[in-house]
C-alpha cells in the first residue's frame, strides 16, 4: 500500500475544542494504516468540494450471506487508492452492547489485521461498525469474527439487528428482560437475519418500560415495550422521604401525571392505578419510593420508521399487554403472520408501517387475525367513509 | 439456507451477553432497587441485596481507532476487572463495583480527553450517520457538525442543569439514518435541487419503471435521449428533493455543494414520560454547508439550548415547554423567521393547520 | 347582471333586522352587561342602564305549518309586543320586558304544546335535515328519527342537569347538511352498497367524465353495454358509498331499502371554551332504518346519553369526558361494541393509531 | 286539486310523545291545502319501504337568479298528483332571525297563496325554507316576497345565505356587531349570492365570540369569530361573589382554563392575560365578573366543510385578529382575493377549503397576498418534504 499523507487543513480545524475528535482518531489509525491517510484525504476533498466523494454502493457480501457488508467505492480513487474500496462490515454487537476488555481487544486484532481499524461504537442500529476495508478481506475478516463467536449483523430486506436496552442487567424499571429476549430473537431469526427474503427491512427493539431507552417507538418496525398490569409499588415512608428533602409533590409529580390519576395531600400520595397509563414519570422522579407493579409484561406496538416515503411513522399499539413468559412465543406468532402476510402483499421497499397504512389497519388486522380493540387508537375514526360489508359480503 | 462449505461457520448470531457481564451484575441481575446519581456521569444502582454497581459514562466520537477501544479496556482492566459497556448513545460506561475507583477513573478518561457527563437533565451524545466518511447520499457530513456542536455544548454535557433531557440527533439525509424524527433537536441533512439524471448512463445501472416508481410525488417521467437512449425526466416543480430516486439509481445525482445543507428541528421525544412520544418539527429550513465547523448550525443550535434553558419549567421537555407556551411563542423567543415552508403542504397536511379560534393576542 | 323587466324587484336582501328589535333591545344594542337564567328555557339579560330583557325558550319541530307560526305570532303579540326570534338551533325565543307575563306565555305554549327549555346544560333541539320529506339523497328520513328521539329526551330539554350542553344533530347522507361533525352526539344516514348504474339512461342524463372524476376512490370506470350504450361500471370493493357519484349524476341510485341506515358519532364540538373543536368520532357504525319510531336508534343515543349524565364531570362536554377516560373506557361504559370499522382507514388514518404506550391496564 | 286524504299508520305513530309533532304540522296545513295530503301519503309509502320518493332535483328557478329555489319531483306522481312538484324555496332570513308577529303573518300570507304552507323556521343554513310548491308559483311568490321587503337566498355554486349569532341585540359577550356585519355583507354581495359563478358554494358565519353560537367554525367557508386583544375586564367584589356562592373557582374555572394562566389564591383571582387565548370559560362560568376586553374585534379563518369529498374541515386561522371597524373593509379585501384565485384555480365543485390543502397554505397565502405566521398552525410541519425553492428559483 502506498503511504501518502495528505494535507488535511480543514479537517486539522476538527482536532480543536473540547469534544473528543474523530479526526484525531482517523489519524491514530492512519499511524497503523495508510487506509486513514487516504480517508482524510478524501474527507478533506469533501470539506473543499461540500460534497460527498464516494459512489452508490456495490452489492459485495460474504458467502451465503445476503447482509451485513456495505460496499462502498470512492468516485476518486486516483488520488486516494487506498480507499478505492472502502466497504463496511456490521458486526452484530451483544445484547444491551457490554463487553469485557479482552473480547474488545479481540475485536481489534481482528480488525487491525484485515481493515482500516477505524470503526463505529456503535452504528445507529446498534452493530459494531468496521469502517472500511476490501472485497478480498470480507471473507477473513468473517472468519476471524466467527472463530472469536461473533456474526454479523443485518442489511438490505431483512431483519436488521435487533437491539435493546440495558434492562435487568442495570435497571431497576425493567418490566421484562429485554436483553434475553432481544438474543433469543436475534438467534430465532438468523436465517431472516442474514438472508434478504422481505420487501423492506425489518426492525426489531426492546425497551424495558415507556421511557424507551433505545427509542423503539420511534424506529423499529416491532417495538416491545415493558409495562406492568397491577398496581404501582409504592413506599409510603419513601414518599414522605422525598417530601421532607424538598420535592414539590404536587407540583413535580401530581401535575405531570398525564391523566391527573395521581392525589397528594401533603402528607399521603394517593394513585388510581386503573387510571394511570405506565408513563413513568413518578416512578422517574422518586425511584426509591415508587416501583413498576409485580405483574410485569409488554405492550407490542408496529410500525415506526423513518419519512422515507410517505412521511416518518411512530410505533403504534397492536397488543396492549403480554405477560412477561409469553413474550417469546407471542412474538414469534405475531411476526409470522405479518410476515406471511407483508411477503404476500407487500411492495418493494414498502415498510410493514407503510403496508398497514395502504391496506387499512382494519384489513390488516384480519389479516393477521387479531381483534380490533380501542386501546389501539388515539380515537375512532372521524370521517364516514367507512367501507363497511354488509352480512351478505361478510358471508361471502 | 443456502450451501454452506463445511468448516465454515455461519448464522451462530451474537455472542451470549452473559459472558461479558460483571459478577456482581449477574450476581443482582434483574433485582436491582433503585438508582442514585452522584455526579454528572456518575451513579449508583443498589440492588435488594444491597449490592451497588456503580458507573462512569463519558462521551465518545463514536467514530473510534482501535487505539482508542483498546484504551478503554485497559481503563476497565485497571479500575473494573474488565466490564464495560456502550450506550444507546454512543457513550461508554465503565461498571466498577468498588467507589473508590472513580475518582482515579475519570482523572484518566479526563486525561486521554473524554468527558464524563451525559446523565440527568444534560445534553447526552448526539446520535449520528456516516456523512462524507462513508455515505454516497450524504447532502452532509455528519461527525464534523457533531464534533462542532458538541464543542459550543461540551459544558451541558458535563452539568446537569437543563430543565429536562435534552436530546440532538443528526442524519445527513433524509433517511434519517439517525432516526432523528423524534430529537428534542434534529439536526438533517437536506439538498434543495432536483436529481441531475445522467442520460448515457441510467440504462445501463438502473431499470426505468422502478426509478419511476421511486419518487413518491410522480415528478419521474420515462423518456428519450436525441441519440435514443432511453432514460427519465423530473419535472422540476414536482421535486420535492427527498432522495429516494437516487437511493434506487445511481443515475440519479442529488448532491449540490451550493444547495445542499441543513435543515434544524425541534420537540420531538420518544419517550412516554408525562406526554406521548411526537415528531420534530421543523425550526430552521435550511443553513448552508460550511465546513469545516459550520458556524451557522453550532450557532443556531446553541441558541436553541439556550432559550429553552431559561424558558422551560423543571421536567418539561423541549416540546413539552413549547406546547404550554406555543409555537408563536417560541419563534418569538429564538428569534428564529417562520416562513410558508414551515405550514406543511405534505400527505396529512390541515391536520396542522390551527383549527380554533384560541390565540394569544 | 342579467337583463331584468323594469318593474321587476331583485337583489333587495333580506329586511333589515333593526325593523324587528324590540325597542328595549334597540335602546340597549350592544350594551348588556350579564345574563342570568332564571329557568330552564328562560333567561334574562340586564343592560348597564340596568334594563332587562326576558327570553322564553320552546322547541319547535322546525318544520312548521303556518298556522303554528301565526300562533306564535299571535302569543308575541299577546305578551311581548309582537317581538319574537329563531334560535341557530331552531328554537323559538319569545322577548319580554315585563317579567310577570312570563308564566302565562309558558303555559299558553305548554298548552299548544311546545316546550319551554334548551337552555344551558340541557339538550336543546336537533340541528337536522330534509330526509324523505323533501330530499332525494336520503339514507334516512329526518324530521321522524328527530321526534322520536326529542320524545325520549324531552325532560332533558325541560331540566338543566347534564354535566354541560349537549348537542344532538342529524344529517340523513354524508352530505352532512346538518353539519353533524363536530356534534356531541351525531346521527347519520348511511349508504351501505355501491351506485347501481340505470345504464340505460346514463348517457342521456350525466357527463360519463363528470360521473368518473366524481369518486374519490376511483371506483367508477367508463364502460360500454352489449348494445354499445355509453355507461360506467363501478368496482365494488372500492366503494365506500359517499354517495357523490349520485350527486352528480342521477342515474347512479344508492338508495336501498334494508341496507340504509343510521350511524351514531359522539363527542364533537364547536366551541373554543375549554378545549378547541373538534370531529365528532364514530361509536355505531349501522343501525337499520326502522320507521315510524327507530327504535334502535333512540335507545342508542339515549343510552350514551345516560352514561354521560352519570360519568362526566361538571363542564365537560361529550368529548372532553371520554379524553379524561379514554375511548376503551367509553366503549366498556356503554357496551358499545369496537371493530375495525372504528379504525380510521382514509386519507389520515395512522394519526389516529395509538402511538404511544400509555396505556390503563 | 285533487283533495285525496291518505291512510298514514305509520305516521301516525308519530303524533304521539311529548315532543311536538311534524306530522301534526303536515296534517294542519293539509286543512288548507291538500297538498299537504299527498305529502303525507308520499312520506308514508316512504316509511313503508324505506326509502325517498324524490326524484334527482331538477334545475327551476325565477328569472336573472342561478339560485334561491331547489328543484324537487316526486317519483309516484301519480299516487300523489299534488306534490308531482314540489319545490323547495330559500328565502334570506333577517340577520339574529329577528321577526315581529306582523312581518310573520306576512310571510303565511305569501306562503300560503302560493305554496303548501309548509316551512322550515329554519333551514340549517339559516334561510327561510318554504317547503314545497309548482314550478309556475316561483315567480309569483317571489314578486310577493319582495313586495314585502325578503329576497331569496343562495344555492347552488354562489355564495350562501349568511347567518350570525344574536350578538349586541342580546349577548353582552358580542366582541363586534354580528348582525349588522352579516347583514352589510349580505347586501355587499347580492350578485354573488343570486348568480353562482364560483366553482362550489361560498358560506359566511359571524360569530360574536370564540362560544360561536352559530357553529361557524365548524361550516363555513370564511368563519368572523369575535375576540379582544387587551385584558378581560375583571370585577373582584363579583368574584368574590361567586365564591361566597359557593363557586369553586379553582375546580370549576382555573382547572379548566386551557392555558392555566389563572391563578385563584382564595380570595383573589389573577388572570395571565398575555397568556390567555380568549376560549370564553371563564367568562362563561363567571358573566357577573369576568367580561370580554374593550380592544375588540375578530379572529378570521378559513376552510371549514362537510366530509365530501375529502373529508370533514375545520376553518382554521388566516388573521388573528381584525379591530371590528376594519372588519368589513378587510373581509371585502380578503374574499376578493380568495375568490379570485379560487375562480382561476379552483376545480368543479372544490371548496375553498380544499383547494388550500390540494396547493399548500403557502402557495395559498402567496397567491392571496398574506405572509405566513405560527399562529396559522398548531405545530409547523413535520416531515422533511419541503418543495423550497433556492434563491435562483425565488428571483425566476
Ligand atoms: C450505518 C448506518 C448509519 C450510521 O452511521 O449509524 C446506516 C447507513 C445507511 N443507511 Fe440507514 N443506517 C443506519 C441506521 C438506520 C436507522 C436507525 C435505526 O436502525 O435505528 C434508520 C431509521 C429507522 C428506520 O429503519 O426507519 C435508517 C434508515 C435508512 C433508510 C430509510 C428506511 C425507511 O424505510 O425509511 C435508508 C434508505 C434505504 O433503505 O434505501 C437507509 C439506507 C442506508 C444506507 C445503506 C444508504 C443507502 O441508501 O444504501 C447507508 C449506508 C451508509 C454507509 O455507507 O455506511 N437507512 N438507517 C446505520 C446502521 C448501522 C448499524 O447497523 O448499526
Ligand atoms: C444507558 C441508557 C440505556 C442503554 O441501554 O444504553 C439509559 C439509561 C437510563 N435511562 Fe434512559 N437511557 C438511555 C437512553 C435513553 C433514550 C434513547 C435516546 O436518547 O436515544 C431515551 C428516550 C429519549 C427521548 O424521549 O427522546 C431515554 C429516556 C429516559 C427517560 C425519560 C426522560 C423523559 O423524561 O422523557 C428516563 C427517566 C428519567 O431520566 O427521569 C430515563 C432514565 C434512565 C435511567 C435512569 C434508568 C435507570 O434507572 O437506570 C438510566 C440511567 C440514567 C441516565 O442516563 O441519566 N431514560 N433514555 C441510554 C443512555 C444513552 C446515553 O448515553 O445518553
Ligand atoms: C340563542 C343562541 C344564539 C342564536 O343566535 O341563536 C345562543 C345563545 C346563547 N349561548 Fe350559545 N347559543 C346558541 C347556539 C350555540 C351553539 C351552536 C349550536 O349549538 O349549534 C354553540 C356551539 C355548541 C358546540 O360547541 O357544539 C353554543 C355554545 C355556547 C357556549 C359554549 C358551551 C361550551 O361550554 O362548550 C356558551 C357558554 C355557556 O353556555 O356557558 C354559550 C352561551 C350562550 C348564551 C348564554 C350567551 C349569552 O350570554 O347570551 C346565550 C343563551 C344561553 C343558553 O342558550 O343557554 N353558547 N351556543 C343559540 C341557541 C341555540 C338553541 O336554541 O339551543
Ligand atoms: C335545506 C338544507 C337542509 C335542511 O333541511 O336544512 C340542505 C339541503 C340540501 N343540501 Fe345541504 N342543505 C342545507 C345546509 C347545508 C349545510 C349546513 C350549513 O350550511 O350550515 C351543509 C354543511 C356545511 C357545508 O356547506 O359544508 C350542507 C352540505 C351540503 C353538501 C356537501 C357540501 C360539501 O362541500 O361538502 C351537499 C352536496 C352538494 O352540494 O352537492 C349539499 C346538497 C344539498 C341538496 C341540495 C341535495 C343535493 O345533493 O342537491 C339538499 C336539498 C334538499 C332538498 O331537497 O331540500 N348540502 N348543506 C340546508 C339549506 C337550508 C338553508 O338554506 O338554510
Ligand atoms: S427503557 Fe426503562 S427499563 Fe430500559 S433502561 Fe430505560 S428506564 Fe430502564
Ligand atoms: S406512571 Fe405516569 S400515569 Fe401512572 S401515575 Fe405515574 S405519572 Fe401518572
Ligand atoms: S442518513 Fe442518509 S446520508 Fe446519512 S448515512 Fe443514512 S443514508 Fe447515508
Ligand atoms: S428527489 Fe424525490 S421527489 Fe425528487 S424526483 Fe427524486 S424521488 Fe422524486
Ligand atoms: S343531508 Fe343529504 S339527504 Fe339530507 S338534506 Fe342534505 S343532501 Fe339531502
Ligand atoms: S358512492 Fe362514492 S365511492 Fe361509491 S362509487 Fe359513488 S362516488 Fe365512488
Ligand atoms: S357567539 Fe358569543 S357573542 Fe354570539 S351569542 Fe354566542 S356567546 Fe354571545
Ligand atoms: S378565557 Fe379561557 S384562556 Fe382566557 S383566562 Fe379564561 S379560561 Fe383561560
Amino acid at each position: 500500500m502506498a503511504d501518502t499523507k495528505h494535507e488535511t487543513k480543514l479537517l486539522d480545524e476538527l482536532e480543536k475544542g473540547p469534544w473528543p475528535s474523530f479526526v484525531k482518531e482517523i489519524k491514530k489509525s492512519a499511524e497503523k494504516n495508510p487506509v486513514g491517510h487516504d480517508l482524510l484525504g478524501q474527507l478533506e476533498l469533501s470539506y473543499r468540494d461540500k460534497i460527498s466523494h464516494w459512489k452508490h454502493g456495490g452489492i459485495v457480501g460474504v458467502m451465503g450471506y445476503g447482509g451485513g457488508v456495505i460496499g462502498r467505492y470512492s468516485d476518486v480513487p486516483d488520488q486516494f487508492p487506498n480507499v478505492a474500496h472502502f466497504h463496511t462490515l456490521r458486526v452484530n454487537m451483544p445484547s444491551g452492547w457490554f463487553y469485557t476488555s479482552d473480547v474488545l481487544n479481540k475485536l481489534c486484532d481482528v480488525w487491525e489485521e484485515h481493515g482500516s481499524g477505524i470503526t463505529n461504537m456503535h452504528g445507529s442500529t446498534g452493530d459494531i461498525i468496521f469502517l472500511g476495508t476490501t472485497t478480498d478481506q470480507l471473507e477473513p475478516t468473517f472468519a476471524d469474527l466467527t472463530a472469536n463467536g461473533f456474526d454479523l449483523g443485518g442489511s438490505g430486506s431483512d431483519v436488521r439487528t435487533p437491539s435493546c436496552c440495558v434492562g435487568k442487567a442495570r435497571c431497576e424499571w425493567a418490566c421484562y428482560d429485554t436483553m434475553k429476549l432481544c438474543n433469543d430473537i436475534t438467534q430465532e431469526f438468523q436465517d431472516e437475519l442474514h438472508r434478504p427474503a422481505f420487501p423492506y427491512k425489518f426492525k426489531f427493539k426492546f425497551s424495558g418500560c415507556a421511557n424507551d431507552c433505545v427509542a423503539a417507538k420511534a424506529r423499529s418496525d416491532l417495538s416491545i415495550i415493558g409495562t406492568w398490569k397491577d398496581d404501582i409499588q409504592q413506599d409510603d415512608k419513601a414518599v414522605a422521604e422525598y417530601a421532607k428533602n424538598g420535592l414539590d409533590i404536587q407540583k413535580d409529580v401530581c401535575n405531570h401525571c398525564p391523566t391527573k390519576c395521581m392525589d397528594w395531600d401533603g402528607s399521603k400520595l394517593t394513585i388510581n392505578n386503573r387510571e394511570c397509563v405506565r408513563c413513568m414519570h413518578c416512578i422517574n422522579v422518586m425511584p426509591k419510593a415508587l416501583r413498576p407493579g409485580k405483574e410485569r409484561g409488554a405492550t407490542l406496538l408496529m410500525g415506526a420508521k423513518a419519512p422515507i416515503l410517505q412521511g416518518a411513522l411512530l410505533s403504534s399499539v397492536l397488543v396492549p399487554f403480554v405477560p412477561e413468559d409469553e413474550l417469546m412465543d407471542t412474538i414469534k406468532e405475531l411476526v409470522d403472520r405479518v410476515w406471511d402476510f407483508w411477503c404476500e402483499y407487500g411492495k418493494n421497499r414498502e415498510r410493514v408501517g407503510e403496508l398497514i397504512q395502504r391496506v387499512g389497519m382494519g384489513n390488516f388486522l384480519d389479516a393477521i387475525g387479531l381483534d380490533a380493540i380501542p386501546e389501539m387508537v388515539s380515537a375512532p375514526r372521524d370521517n364516514p367513509f367507512v367501507f363497511i360489508q354488509t352480512d351478505e359480503q361478510e358471508a361471502e | 439456507m443456502a450451501e454452506q462449505p463445511v468448516k465454515r461457520v455461519t448464522d451462530i448470531g451474537p455472542p451470549h451477553y452473559e459472558k461479558f457481564l460483571h459478577p456482581l451484575i449477574k450476581k443482582n441481575y434483574g433485582n436491582w432497587k433503585f438508582h442514585e446519581s452522584m455526579a454528572p456521569g456518575v451513579f449508583f444502582h443498589e440492588s435488594e441485596s444491597g449490592d451497588r454497581i456503580y458507573t462512569v459514562r463519558a462521551g465518545t466520537p463514536r467514530l473510534l481507532s482501535t487505539q482508542t477501544i483498546r484504551a478503554f479496556a485497559d481503563l476497565a482492566k485497571k479500575y473494573c476487572g474488565g466490564y464495560l459497556r456502550f450506550t444507546s448513545r454512543h457513550n461508554v460506561e465503565f461498571l466498577l463495583d468498588n467507589p473508590d475507583n472513580i475518582e482515579p477513573l475519570k482523572a484518566d478518561l479526563t486525561k486521554i480527553g473524554f468527558p464524563v457527563g451525559g446523565t440527568n437533565n444534560s445534553i447526552s451524545n448526539i446520535v449520528h450517520t456516516q456523512g462524507w466518511v462513508h455515505c454516497h447520499s450524504s447532502a452532509t457530513d455528519a461527525s464534523g457538525i457533531v464534533k462542532a456542536v458538541m464543542d459550543a455544548l461540551y459544558d451541558r454535557f458535563t452539568h446537569e442543569d437543563l430543565p429536562a433531557k435534552l436530546r440532538i440527533a443528526l442524519a445527513c439525509c433524509l433517511n434519517m439514518c439517525g432516526a432523528v424524527h423524534c430529537s428534542d433537536i434534529a439536526i438533517l441533512g437536506v439538498h434543495r435541487k432536483p436529481p441531475r439524471v445522467q442520460h448515457d448512463s441510467l440504462h445501463k445501472v438502473c431499470e426505468i419503471p422502478n426509478v419511476v416508481a421511486s419518487c413518491p410525488t410522480g415528478a419521474i417521467r420515462p423518456a428519450t435521449t436525441e441519440d435514443g437512449k432511453k432514460t427519465v425526466e423530473v419535472v422540476e416543480e414536482q421535486c420535492m428533493f427527498c432522495g429516494n430516486c437516487f437511493s434506487v439509481c445511481p443515475a440519479m445525482q442529488l448532491n449540490d455543494p451550493e444547495n445542499d445543507g441543513i435543515s434544524i428541528w425541534v420537540g420531538g421525544k420518544v419517550s412516554d414520560a408525562r406526554s406521548q412520544p411526537t415528531f420534530s418539527k421543523l425550526a430552521i429550513p435550511f443553513i448552508p454547508n460550511e465546513p469545516p465547523r459550520w458556524p451557522g448550525v453550532v450557532n443556531a443550535v446553541v441558541n436553541i439550548v439556550d432559550v429553552y434553558a431559561k424558558n422551560a419549567k423543571k421536567y418539561e421537555r423541549m416540546g413539552e415547554w413549547i406546547a404550554r407556551i406555543g409555537w408563536p411563542k417560541f419563534f418569538e423567543l429564538t428569534g428564529i423567521p417562520f416562513t410558508k415552508y414551515h405550514i406543511d403542504d405534505f400527505r396529512f397536511a390541515g391536520t396542522t393547520f390551527a383549527r380554533s379560534a384560541q390565540i394569544r393576542l
